[in-house]
């Protein structure tokens, strides 16, 4: 196996695109668990914390561009960052113990392909893209149109993601994200929820996107449960509607993690709370 | 004669006696005469038991005194972690 | 000379005090070395080819690729060990497989080679023809005359006819006429519980590094709570003489009873004799949690008829433990355990000993006895609560006390059970309020304790400072309290002794550290051998006095004249004597060899706040208080973390800690992602009330409490989990969709 | 196989060392440099055991590569103490009981330090969220995260 830390983006193309087996390292929490459980042997590491702008958090568009190689606990220490989309810091701040947050990233959670990530969840509800980088230059996607089903995602060969963007935030919106484990730490989410929304001055939901994850072979963004609450005021009734469809839009399996049933009913009673918790946000109330 | 409480179904190895009598004034000879007299609890006895006399527990102090008094229950083999 | 052998009034200097523990320094350095850390030169790596299948005969291992690989140095498989005695044939078998693999993880082969990169592609060489046949894991289907059998010929003649060739021994306890008894109740309570396998969980993985010479000597390095043992069944598997073979123990990174067998060892041994070379092998965490010791699984039937004012008149209990893929769960324990809180006319337990494909049971904190009270404590508190009695009031009322024919068969001397339970009456935590969704939980638990062989020599330096040689690995402290101890007995400062853990060719044979046995058996053996020093220094001082040896006392920490004929002359303190040791006849030392008899049973009392998120089914633990007796505390810090990880070990198994096997009999969470032992942030505080009632077979009163605190909790959160959800909660882990499900099936009636 | 040379510092001392490209830093710290205060208890990510700070950030060793090293500053458990004079957590540990079998004990202080470098005064639930990454089987925590509070006050009493 060989090890590569280019230092531009162009060079970790043309390693990534010029070997078999070849694999990118970013925050590495998940590649090296597979490499030494051996359900990988790759042929090249390529290291791309080393190439320019890979672990810079900067402002684009009035949203934010984020590194592929930027650590959940560096989002977790940008102000900005936590203040316009609080919901995906505290996703990605969800992955792993602190020592995990010194090095995962959104782009390595997403590139996982794991229907249970944590933070993409809260990305597709964010309505973030990647930028990807590749042969023929670079491209852009909606990230959930990056995951194809459990560990596999639409990266072709010698591609890899550059960089994620948050788009802007506007008044009176915000996001949260929640997950369901059977400790308080550590695991892997059973059920997670993602919300998104923005309230007109009387409290009524003018937007919204409501994703799930582990309840499904990947992250769903579920259309029912965000026309369930737009145009509403966040209400029992409403609530109560935002959570049935969430029950009802999750196709979980039983595994060792949690049931079909429970997943189904969790996965509305987290919907549930993390609107609550994104509308106390948009209307700038602490949560 | 020194009077020992069988464990229920070791009762059933000894004529169905839970209580069953022999002739011993130490550890060593109360196993040999257990043995002796109910050749079916010798499985069980090779297989290994502890002793509590007078409720404390003895695994294998052959000289260990039993007075003729003496409470002595026979125990399956104690183990710990 | 007089010594002072006082038990409950003895004034204590060293004894209960707090003291550094010897062994820190090293420990928050990273200077001690522990199973993995050891090196030696030209030293190899050795690893284990592991069945991929639940139950498969081995039809055929063809390891010629591997060993003509660059690089590997030795490969192993069962052909390479002869016949072994019967006592360590299933120990063999469970290092290395045999005719079958029986559980998925079983070894089948090892490899010895030059890097660990050489011997992961070794082992990928390794071609093993597997026959898969079926398997069972499950406890209850073990049991089925259908089911498929692990061993023929097994079968001991405790085991009716029509049971299938799994149940390996039944057995029976109690006294009394059950029926009589459930005639005289008021209410009968009568469920089924069941507890999934669990795992100690230590965080060290299992190390060794094993050298052995063309001489047939052979020298090991492990981590194992027991080196003597280690060394003991090493030799009968190799064919040594246990002389030949000297074992050193590592530090410990925890234990709590898996490692009191052998896994890699002889297969470590075997592989450095074919190399020539020192082999060492760590075990990666996958492979502790496929095919190291879990404790069992079970399925447990109780019965427990109560009069309306709390009385019980009868409590049975049938327990059916799987112990893995060999004879030997833990049953009986739990069988004799279970209903020895408690003072009872009528009370009989059956248990039985069951096999299935999963890793053999190895022992795990009080062995058997922690489900048991789950079983039996939450049957109490169920019948307790239908009259609306308070559950303290009720184990107090049918609390054993001293003359109690306990469950098992003897009678009680001087137990603590009560004092717990008044302690815990009177604690601030049992009269605190409880708000919404919050539940209170309690329940007792009882462990034998332990004694056995046991060694000590404690020898006087030219200067005066003592050392301490014992033969115990320390997995928690244990080498503070042999000083202290010793110290005590000597009367002289802690600090002046040192004590250290001697390799099994410096000392007789020592039992494992296991059964709580440390503190209590070692300590007696330190105790006596600081006597013996004593004695001998008394002499000493005798002769330079020029009196009669009994005319001389020890009396804090120097020799002095006693009684009306010694003469007044000053005192001659240990240093002072052991300056001129040389002139007075030679070294000084003291030594005891003992199978420590006479451990005191020991009883705690858990109490503990959950509250419970009844849209998802979580728990969580908000206050928990453990009551138990220590006979006497020697060092209170570490008996207190004693109680502590105790009670959380229990808190994980009662929620979230589960092997889970699929269908294929595969392991299914083979890792601490999925494997989930309690988190920092899981956690309160835990509260803990250290009872001594002294026993009266040690010197100080010591009892052992090192596993006594995993007992009740699995009961006690139980009972506060179904406080809390209104519902009698019967299998553990209580994990969130288990008790959401039950939740939701009492909210639709 | 070609070996990487790598340069990097560790607690503070310019180190060079070889290693396999698959070659974790944990594999490194304790197979090649001898310093095996660092200890293994997963190799996953999910224990702490390994913890050590990569440029002042906590991570686990087994989850980053030897190679990614490279002008890296690396401080383990071995580097907490100045010369014989303990960090005030080891000496509290060791006052307070904070650890049984210790096979944790490197991590945890390493993480507890690497807590009271950004936060002086953590709450207990922030400590118990800090370390819920550390898997501590002997203690119950307890102890452990009672020292870590403690140590936390003295520091600030002392500053």
């Amino acid at each position: 196996m060989r090890y590569e830390a280019p230092t531009r983006l162009e060079e970790a193309v043309s390693l990534l695109a010029g070997q078999d087996g070849a694999h990118v390292l970013a925050g590495g929490t998940d590649l090296l668990v597979k490499l030494r459980s051996e359900m990988i042997e790759p042929e090249m590491i390529v290291d791309i914390k080393r190439i320019e702008g890979m672990r810079d958090i900067a402002a684009e568009d009035g949203g934010w561009r984020i590194g592929a190689a930027v650590s959940g606990a560096e989002m977790g220490e940008h102000a900005g960052l936590v203040a316009d989309w609080p919901g995906v810091v505290e996703a990605a701040g969800l992955i792993g113990s602190t020592q995990v947050q010194g090095r995962a990233t959104l782009a390595g959670n997403l590139c996982n392909a794991s229907p249970a990530a944590d933070s993409v969840p809260a990305m597709v509800a964010a309505g973030a893209t990647v930028r990807i980088a590749g042969p023929n230059g670079t491209r852009d996607m909606d990230v959930i149109d990056v995951p194809h089903g459990p560990g596999k995602t639409a990266l072709e060969r010698g591609e890899f993601i550059a960089s994620v963007w948050l788009p802007a935030r506007g008044a009176r919106a915000s996001d949260a994200y929640l997950r369901f484990i059977p400790r308080t730490e550590m695991d892997i989410a059973v059920v997670g929820c993602g919300i998104s929304l923005s309230l007109d001055e009387g409290d009524r939901v003018t937007a919204a996107r409501v994703s799930l994850g582990a309840v499904g072979p990947k992250v769903m963004l579920v259309e029912d449960a965000a026309q369930a609450i737009i145009g509403r005021v966040l209400d029992e009734a409403a609530l109560s509607d935002l959570a049935a469809a969430c029950s009802a839009a999750a196709t979980p399996i039983d595994d060792k993690r949690g049931t079909i049933d429970f997943r189904k009913h969790v996965s509305g009673v987290l919907a549930r709370r993390a609107a609550v918790i994104a509308a106390k946000r948009a209307k700038g109330e602490t949560a | 004669m020194v009077e020992v409480l069988l464990w229920g179904s070791l009762a059933d190895q000894a004529e169905g006696a839970r209580k069953v009598e022999v002739e011993a004034g130490t550890l060593r000879e109360l196993l040999d005469g257990l043995g002796e007299k109910f050749p079916g609890l010798r499985p069980e006895l090779e297989r290994g038991v502890s002793v509590s006399i007078d409720g404390r527990v003895y695994n294998d102090s052959w000289f260990q005194p039993i007075a003729e008094d003496s409470e002595v229950v026979l125990l399956k083999r104690l183990k710990g972690g | 000379m007089a010594l002072d052998d006082t038990k409950k009034t003895r004034d204590f200097k060293v004894v209960g005090t707090r003291p550094d523990r010897p062994d820190g320094i090293d420990k928050v350095t990273g200077r001690a070395r522990f199973g993995a850390d050891m090196v030696a030169p030209g030293m190899l790596t050795g690893r284990i080819l592991r069945s991929p299948h639940a139950h498969a005969r081995i039809v055929k291992i063809d390891a010629s690729k591997a060993e003509a690989l660059s690089g590997v140095k030795a490969v192993v498989t069962r052909a390479d060990f002869g016949e072994v005695p019967e006592d360590v044939a299933d120990v063999l078998d469970n290092c290395m497989a045999g005719d079958k693999a029986l559980y998925d993880g079983h070894a089948v082969a090892a490899v010895a080679a030059s890097s660990p990169a050489v011997a992961r592609k070794a082992l990928k060489l390794i071609e093993v023809e597997y026959e898969v046949l079926p398997h069972v894991t499950d406890v209850d289907a073990a049991i089925k005359p259908d089911a498929p059998v692990l061993h023929e010929g097994r079968q001991q003649e405790t085991v009716p006819e029509g049971l299938s060739q799994n149940v390996i021994a039944r057995s029976e306890f109690g006294h009394g006429d059950i029926e009589a008894g459930l005639k005289q109740a008021d209410r009968v309570v009568e469920r089924t519980y069941r507890t999934a396998a669990t795992h100690q969980g230590y965080i060290e993985p299992h190390a060794c590094l094993a050298t052995m010479g063309a001489d047939g000597r052979a020298d090991l390095w492990v981590c194992t709570q027991g080196h003597y043992m280690v060394r003991n069944t090493c030799a009968a598997i190799l064919g040594m003489e246990q002389g030949q073979l000297r074992v050193t123990a590592s530090e410990i990174g925890g234990g709590f009873g898996g490692k009191t067998v052998v896994f890699l060892e002889p297969v470590a041994l075997m592989l450095a004799k074919k190399a020539g070379r020192p082999v060492k092998m760590v075990m990666s965490r996958s492979e502790v949690l496929r095919a190291t010791g879990p404790t069992s699984s079970t399925s447990i039937d109780v019965k427990i008829g109560m009069t309306k004012d709390g009385k019980i008149t009868a409590g049975f209990a049938e327990l059916r433990y799987q112990g893995g893929a060999y004879p030997g769960s833990p049953v009986d324990m739990g069988a004799m355990s279970g209903f020895a809180p408690y003072d009872l006319e009528n009370v009989k337990t059956v248990g039985w000993d069951v096999v299935t494909n999963r890793p053999k049971a190895a022992a795990y904190r009080a062995p058997g006895a922690p489900m048991a009270a789950f079983a039996i404590e939450s049957a109490i508190d169920e019948a307790a609560k239908a009259f609306g009695l308070d559950p303290l009031e009720v184990r107090l009322m049918n609390g054993a006390d001293e003359g109690t024919k306990a469950s098992y068969g003897p009678t009680y001397p001087a137990i603590g059970l009560k004092a717990t339970l008044e302690a815990a009456k009177s604690h601030p935590h049992w009269s605190a309020p409880l708000g919404e969704n919050q539940g209170r939980g309690v329940a007792c638990g009882f462990w034998f304790n332990f004694g056995g062989d046991t060694c000590v020599s404690l020898n006087i330096t030219p200067d005066g400072t003592v050392t301490v040689s014992e033969g115990n690995p320390d997995i928690g402290g244990s080498r503070a309290s042999m000083t202290m101890m010793a110290a005590e007995e000597l009367g002289i400062p802690y600090d002046q002794v040192r004590t250290i853990i001697a390799d099994t060719g410096s000392l007789g044979q020592n039992e494992v550290t296991d059964g709580s046995r440390v503190t209590f058996a070692v300590g007696l053996a330190t105790i006596e051998a600081a006597r013996a020093a004593k004695r001998e220094m008394c002499r000493r001082a005798a002769m330079i006095w020029g009196i009669d040896d009994e005319a001389v006392e020890w009396e804090d920490g120097a020799a002095r004249p006693a009684g009306p004929n010694a003469g007044k002359f000053p005192p001659m303190t240990l240093k002072e004597i052991a300056a001129i040791a040389s002139n007075t006849g030679g070294p000084i030392a003291g030594h005891h060899e003992v199978n420590a008899e006479g451990a005191g049973v020991s009883f705690a009392t858990h109490m503990v706040d959950v509250e419970l998120d009844r849209d998802t089914g979580s728990t969580k633990i908000l206050r928990y208080t453990v009551f138990q007796d220590a006979g006497k505390a020697v060092h209170p810090s570490y008996v207190e973390g004693q109680f502590q990880g105790g009670a959380v070990q229990g808190i994980g198994w009662a929620l979230n800690e589960e092997y889970i096997y699929g269908e294929d009999g595969i392991l299914q969470n083979a890792g601490f992602l999925d494997y989930r032992i309690p988190v920092a942030s899981d956690l309160p505080m835990i509260d803990t009330v250290i009872l001594e009632i002294p026993n009266p077979g040690h010197p100080y009163g010591v009892r052992g409490v090192g596993e006594t605190s995993i007992v009740p909790p699995l009961a006690a959160i139980a009972n506060a989990v179904s406080e809390a959800a209104g519902v009698r909660m019967t299998q553990l882990p209580m994990s969130p969709p288990r008790v959401l499900a039950a939740v939701q099936a009492k909210a639709e009636g | 196989m070609s070996q990487l040379h790598v340069t990097t510092k560790i607690n503070g001392d310019e180190t060079e060392f070889l290693c396999e490209a698959e070659d974790t830093l944990l594999d490194v710290l304790r197979d090649r440099l001898g310093l095996t205060g660092t200890k293994e208890g997963c190799g996953t990510g999910d224990c702490g055991a390994c913890s050590v700070a990569v440029d002042g950030r906590l991570v686990c060793s087994c989850l980053m590569l030897g190679a990614e090293a490279e002008g890296r500053d690396i401080a383990t458990i071995e580097g907490m103490a100045t010369g014989d004079q303990l960090h005030p957590l080891q000496q509290k540990f060791i006052e307070m009981a904070a650890l049984q079998c210790g096979i944790c004990t490197p991590g945890i202080l390493v993480a507890a330090q690497s807590l009271l470098e950004r936060n002086p005064d953590p709450s207990e639930e922030e400590v118990r969220y800090w370390l819920a990454g550390n898997l501590c089987r002997c203690t119950g925590y307890d102890k452990i995260i009672r020292a870590v509070m403690e140590t936390a006050a003295d520091m600030r009493r002392a500053s």
